[in-house]
């Protein structure tokens, strides 16, 4: 798929990949980067923080300060390569897994926790960050990513929107019809689908028979599959595919072939559905441990660099605790609030009779 | 003044809308060259040009998906659904998200999307065309309902629904879309949920919105005839409900009856019924009756004169409210 | 009698179901090895093998559309739908297809389809995991709605809803899959649209299903204690509803309350309310009222205790009923 | 797609014809058919008669005895070859079009105008004709097709089902899940899909920019395009995908390429929205013509038989009309019957007060 290349139906056979699970730099034909030393520390210092701020999401859960969390562990890669291809002027439409792609956005950590604490639904202005709320109803954000493309085109603007979703989210409806909607009007969206193999218990042969990438060929648009793993990789093919759409070449589906390490979310158990060997085996391929070797073979980055970046991804840890923990918790007036722009007799009812009831416990 | 169907009240309406803001537009099935298959989008997309007025993919879910998408980025998409039984497949949509999302945003964001459904029976149509799903939506917290029944309101209406920033399901009943009477074309800034007194009475209050207010108001002009005085209201609104002329003309006439073309277990004259009670309860002297569709299917059409309300069937269930 | 939770006793329902009939399926978003988020499923796939218990693709109305497609050909399917929020992608299937069928057939097709849905709220959990959407389907002609509300009728309920010809809507209060009581595991053949008097009482009733008869049950003991005498009724049967033994509790009592989670407006709630003032109407000492859910999207978890319908919001609406 | 050929994503790129407009017979490597004089000629009535029964329903439309009719007028052929494909024991599920099938499962014509005078809503038991009722939801039937399916794999039976829809129902989530659950569970079912350019009044594009029959290679089953008015082509793919699945082959998905020659229905008006030229075109690709142009050609057929062939259809026509008119309105009873399966109390109950307050007008 280089963008002189025919754009037909048929996507590439292989998976993409720029650096090896040994951290060896490798050609692909149609995927270059160039990125100078410092991108690449940074990219790596990304993948680690997110980790981190994951791990501390998932302590926090069991200390009962979370009601659940969906960990991204194994996915950070994927999250993080695709989350530096968006411009500023990019909108991204995540899941409820997307911490790594927040983090790109600069959505503050501490704003994705409100959900999984209880506080609220969604805790961030997406315009702001061009960044959407987490969809929890799987697959329905493909069609907003949809929708807001059509926006952009209308608008006539150098911008494209992403769309994230799982392996398991391919299944729905919604999302097949996004794919229809973004052919038809060639909207500028490149869907991102993780592929981590699984949908809580269901693993990718319950949703496919054929790799998942293969499905935009259906649809009259490109697909790739990249190892999701591979930073370098999910950077190239996500910048390149948000430039076609950029430039009015239509969507591209995205398979980011990658493993979810975690259990689903920490309701889960995974031990009831799967062997630990596929874990052993994926923890080869970790996405931060071959960019550690290849900084290290290159000599782009010494101890020092990495027990920087591990103090300050401890740092992170730490202040997101805290803030966990000073969330607020919301007013019972929230319940009334937001519900509509503008003012609705009803609620206003509602509200003042319950807020009347709730003050005759105070006497 | 001016003389029009409700289909091209709507349409003028809508025209009004585009012009007006350019951020308006009109997407669904069919809406383009054909102009809808009632044309109340007629000759719109030859004026404002394909981008604005989108004929989609058959694909319910994904016109109100991408009307929140679009929505999103600044738009104020007017969603056409073909017909009422049809919307199921957006429902998910509508529901989960469009209803849903401003509350999840803590209002950073708003959705100014309609859903314009022709709705209800009486056309003599196949299965699926007669539905009457309000109360589906009237449950749904986060959306607007209302449902015009008139030109003159038609062409108001869709215009302060287009100009909300609330997302709106917007009700049209079809078989009213050729009934002609005056608009004003200069009218503006009518408030989207207040009911309307369609005919002052005293004896008792009807209730309806929709189609059923010409039914009620025929039944009003029989009953009269009989010396019985019935005030009927169009509510307009559904949610909210503008409860303050409800209450008031009930705790007036004391009786009341509500019709709709829905099924009644569970139908929005349900909520009517209980909340005017609560409110009223000392000045009913006849509980809330209700005159609606029966626990079926809507059946096929030879038969809908059966199911739907009549001017009997209201006025039936009037002399039963006045036989507490 | 064996001591079973609530999850466990369906557990059961479905595994002697599915011994008594081979042509009983269970389908669903993991209901195979992992035997459901819940483990209502589990160990089934184990037993019955992956051609009875079939792990799905995750698309909802997949899951019914099958399911009715293998209805008519002669099986029985029990879809679990993984949370009351994710039906939605379904309701198309629900309402036009599985409801609308068998009189579309003028009775020829049978659909002995069962959609289990764990519903409402009070586990902490977040968006679309909390919801009470029975009024969507109570609204539904062609649907039987049931809500099992313990152990002993969940067992009993689930098996009944699997041997039914009609397609059912089959809750079960999530809240309430870890309590336990006792359970005849020998019964059968209980009606599945009686309700039940959960408590008797003489002094107002209390109607109740799913998730709340508890907290009713609670709220009589704690009425008790001040010498009020609440009858709760767990109604079982949403529709059809055991109006029988509603109106005969209401007219002895003179009083009720109806407690539910979903949003009152246009809920359930309206309907008990509606049915019982028109036919209990002059033996009414006050209007029957309401306590439910807001108008709003269910809330985050840290709301959900004021959200929810609890002992003191009970026992409030019951005072005010007194007021009267 | 040869049953050897590799069962692989690729759909052949050609139409499939083995019928030329001109009624030349012409080979085609992957398909043949090998058809007895007499069958020839009764495809040829079969599309005769079945264009008649349409011609009457429009006619009876007209003159306010039909609420309203779905023509078929141009898709005989896609509809008599693929319905005179399937064996007793496979299942049809129809849209609202498919008189054809219907035709060639034996139902009875005049059982499928009730739904279309308006007294009721599907006037066959499908069970005894395994034609299933029409389905007037788009692409809901697509589902039920592959739920019959699994089952019919369940039932370790030989047979398979076949699921009609049109070119703008590809575009609905339902019927994408379908090829998912299709593939996923590699069910014995044809997906038949009528592409007659028009979906009211959007023109295929508005659905697809790719060929139809190649959103199949997004599932991962193959996809044929078959010329749609040739009877003969029709027959010969729908024949061998089904057998396919009936072997355990999976699904197939054929494009049958045709044109919907009248309005959508007789409430619609295709003057607003398409040119004439288009349908002049499209007369000359005929399917009734071409079979008739190809039995003279061949002395199949003499035209003493085409006589006694329109003799029949007229005949059948006017039986058609006669019962029609015979039709018995519904009573009002019937709104309450066949709601359920059971009792059921409420329905109970307002039938009761409902046929007391109609027999109040009696007295
Ligand atoms: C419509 C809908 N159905 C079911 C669920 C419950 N659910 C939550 S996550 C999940 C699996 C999702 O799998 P996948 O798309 O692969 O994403 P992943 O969680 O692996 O990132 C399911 C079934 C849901 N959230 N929405
Ligand atoms: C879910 C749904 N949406 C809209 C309609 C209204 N409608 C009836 S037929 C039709 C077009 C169908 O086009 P196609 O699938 O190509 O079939 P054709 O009528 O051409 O045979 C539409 C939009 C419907 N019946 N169902
Ligand atoms: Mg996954
Ligand atoms: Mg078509």
């Amino acid at each position: 798929m280089t963008s002189d290349a025919p754009r037909g139906v048929d996507a590439p056979p292989e998976l993409v990949q720029l650096l090896t699970p040994e951290g060896e730099r490798v050609e692909h034909p149609d995927y270059d980067i160039e990125l100078t030393d410092e991108e690449v520390r940074s990219l790596y210092r990304d993948l680690v923080l997110v980790r981190r701020i994951d791990l501390e999401a998932v302590a926090l859960q069991r200390q009962g300060e979370l009601g659940i969390w969906a960990s991204l562990l194994g996915q950070e890669a994927a999250q993080i390569g695709s989350g530096r291809a968006l411009t500023d002027a990019d909108m991204a439409f995540p899941t409820y897994r997307e911490h790594g792609v927040a983090w790109c956005r600069d959505v503050d950590p501490v704003r994705l926790l409100g959900l999984f604490r209880g506080v609220n639904h969604g805790g961030w202005d997406p315009a702001e960050h061009n960044f959407h709320l987490y969809t929890i109803v799987i697959g329905s954000q493909t069609l907003h990513a949809v929708g807001y493309a059509m926006g952009i085109q209308r608008d006539g603007a150098e911008a494209a929107t992403i769309a994230y979703f799982g392996d398991g989210a391919t299944s729905q409806g919604d999302v097949n019809e996004s794919f229809i909607w973004a052919s038809v009007f060639n909207a500028p969206v490149v869907f991102f689908c993780q592929n981590n193999q699984w949908a809580i218990s269901e693993p990718l042969e319950k949703q496919s028979k054929i790799p998942l990438y293969k499905r935009a060929s259906g649809f009259g648009f490109p697909g790739v599959r990249v190892d999701g793993n591979d930073v370098f990789a999910c950077l190239a093919v996500t910048r390149k595919a948000l430039q076609n759409a950029r430039e009015g070449q239509g969507p591209t589906l995205i398979e980011a072939f990658t493993y979810r390490m975690g259990a689903h979310t920490t309701s889960d158990d995974p031990t009831r559905y799967r062997v630990a060997d596929e874990l052993e085996a994926w923890k080869l391929k970790d996405p931060i441990e071959r960019l550690k070797a290849y900084l290290f073979k290159n000599q782009l980055a010494d101890q020092e660099f990495f027990d920087k970046v591990d103090a300050e991804a401890d740092a992170l840890g730490k202040d997101v605790r805290r803030r966990c923990l000073e969330l607020p918790d919301p007013e019972p007036e929230a319940l009334f609030q937001h519900v509509y722009a503008a003012q609705h007799s009803l609620l206003d009812e509602e509200r003042d009779q319950y807020l009347t009831y709730l003050a005759g416990f105070e006497r | 003044m001016t003389t029009l169907t409700l289909a091209k009240a709507l349409n003028e309406g809508l025209r009004r809308s585009m012009e007006d803001d350019s951020k308006v537009l009109v997407m669904g099935e069919d809406v383009g060259k054909l102009g809808g298959v009632f044309r109340v989008t007629d000759g719109l997309q030859k004026d404002f040009g394909e981008d604005r007025v989108i004929d989609t993919p058959l694909a319910e879910s994904g016109i109100i998906g991408t009307a929140i998408g679009l929505a999103l980025r600044g738009y104020r998409p007017v969603c056409e659904i073909q017909f009422d039984g049809f919307v199921f497949p957006a429902v998910n949509q509508i529901i989960t998200q469009l209803a849903k999302m401003p509350l999840r945003s803590l209002g950073a964001l708003k959705l100014p999307v309609v859903v314009r459904i022709p709705c209800g029976g009486g056309i003599g149509a196949v299965e699926h065309h007669s539905e009457s799903p309000e109360a589906y939506f009237t449950h749904t917290a986060g959306l607007r309902v209302v449902a015009c029944s008139n030109p003159a309101d038609g062409y108001s209406m869709i215009q302060e629904a287009i100009r909300a920033d609330d997302p709106i399901i917007f009700f049209e009943p079809k078989r009213r879309y050729w009934d002609k009477s005056e608009v004003d074309l200069t009218a503006t800034g009518l408030p989207l949920d207040q009911a309307r007194v369609a005919r002052p009475g005293a004896d008792i209050t009807l209730l309806a919105y929709g189609p059923m207010v010409k039914t009620c108001l025929e039944a009003a002009a029989a009953a009269a005839e009989d010396g019985r005085d019935i005030e009927v209201i169009d509510l307009r609104s559904l949610n909210p409900l503008d409860m303050g002329m409800v209450a008031e003309s009930v705790k007036r006439t004391g009786r009341c009856v509500v019709v709709h073309e829905a099924p009644v277990f569970t139908g929005y004259g349900a909520e009517l019924a209980a909340r005017i009670t609560e409110q009223c309860f000392y000045h009913l002297e006849s509980p809330v009756l209700r005159v609606g569709g029966f626990s079926t299917p809507y059946p096929p059409s030879r038969l809908e004169e059966y199911y739907l309300p009549d001017l009997d069937r209201v006025l039936d269930t009037v002399d039963r409210a006045f036989a507490y």
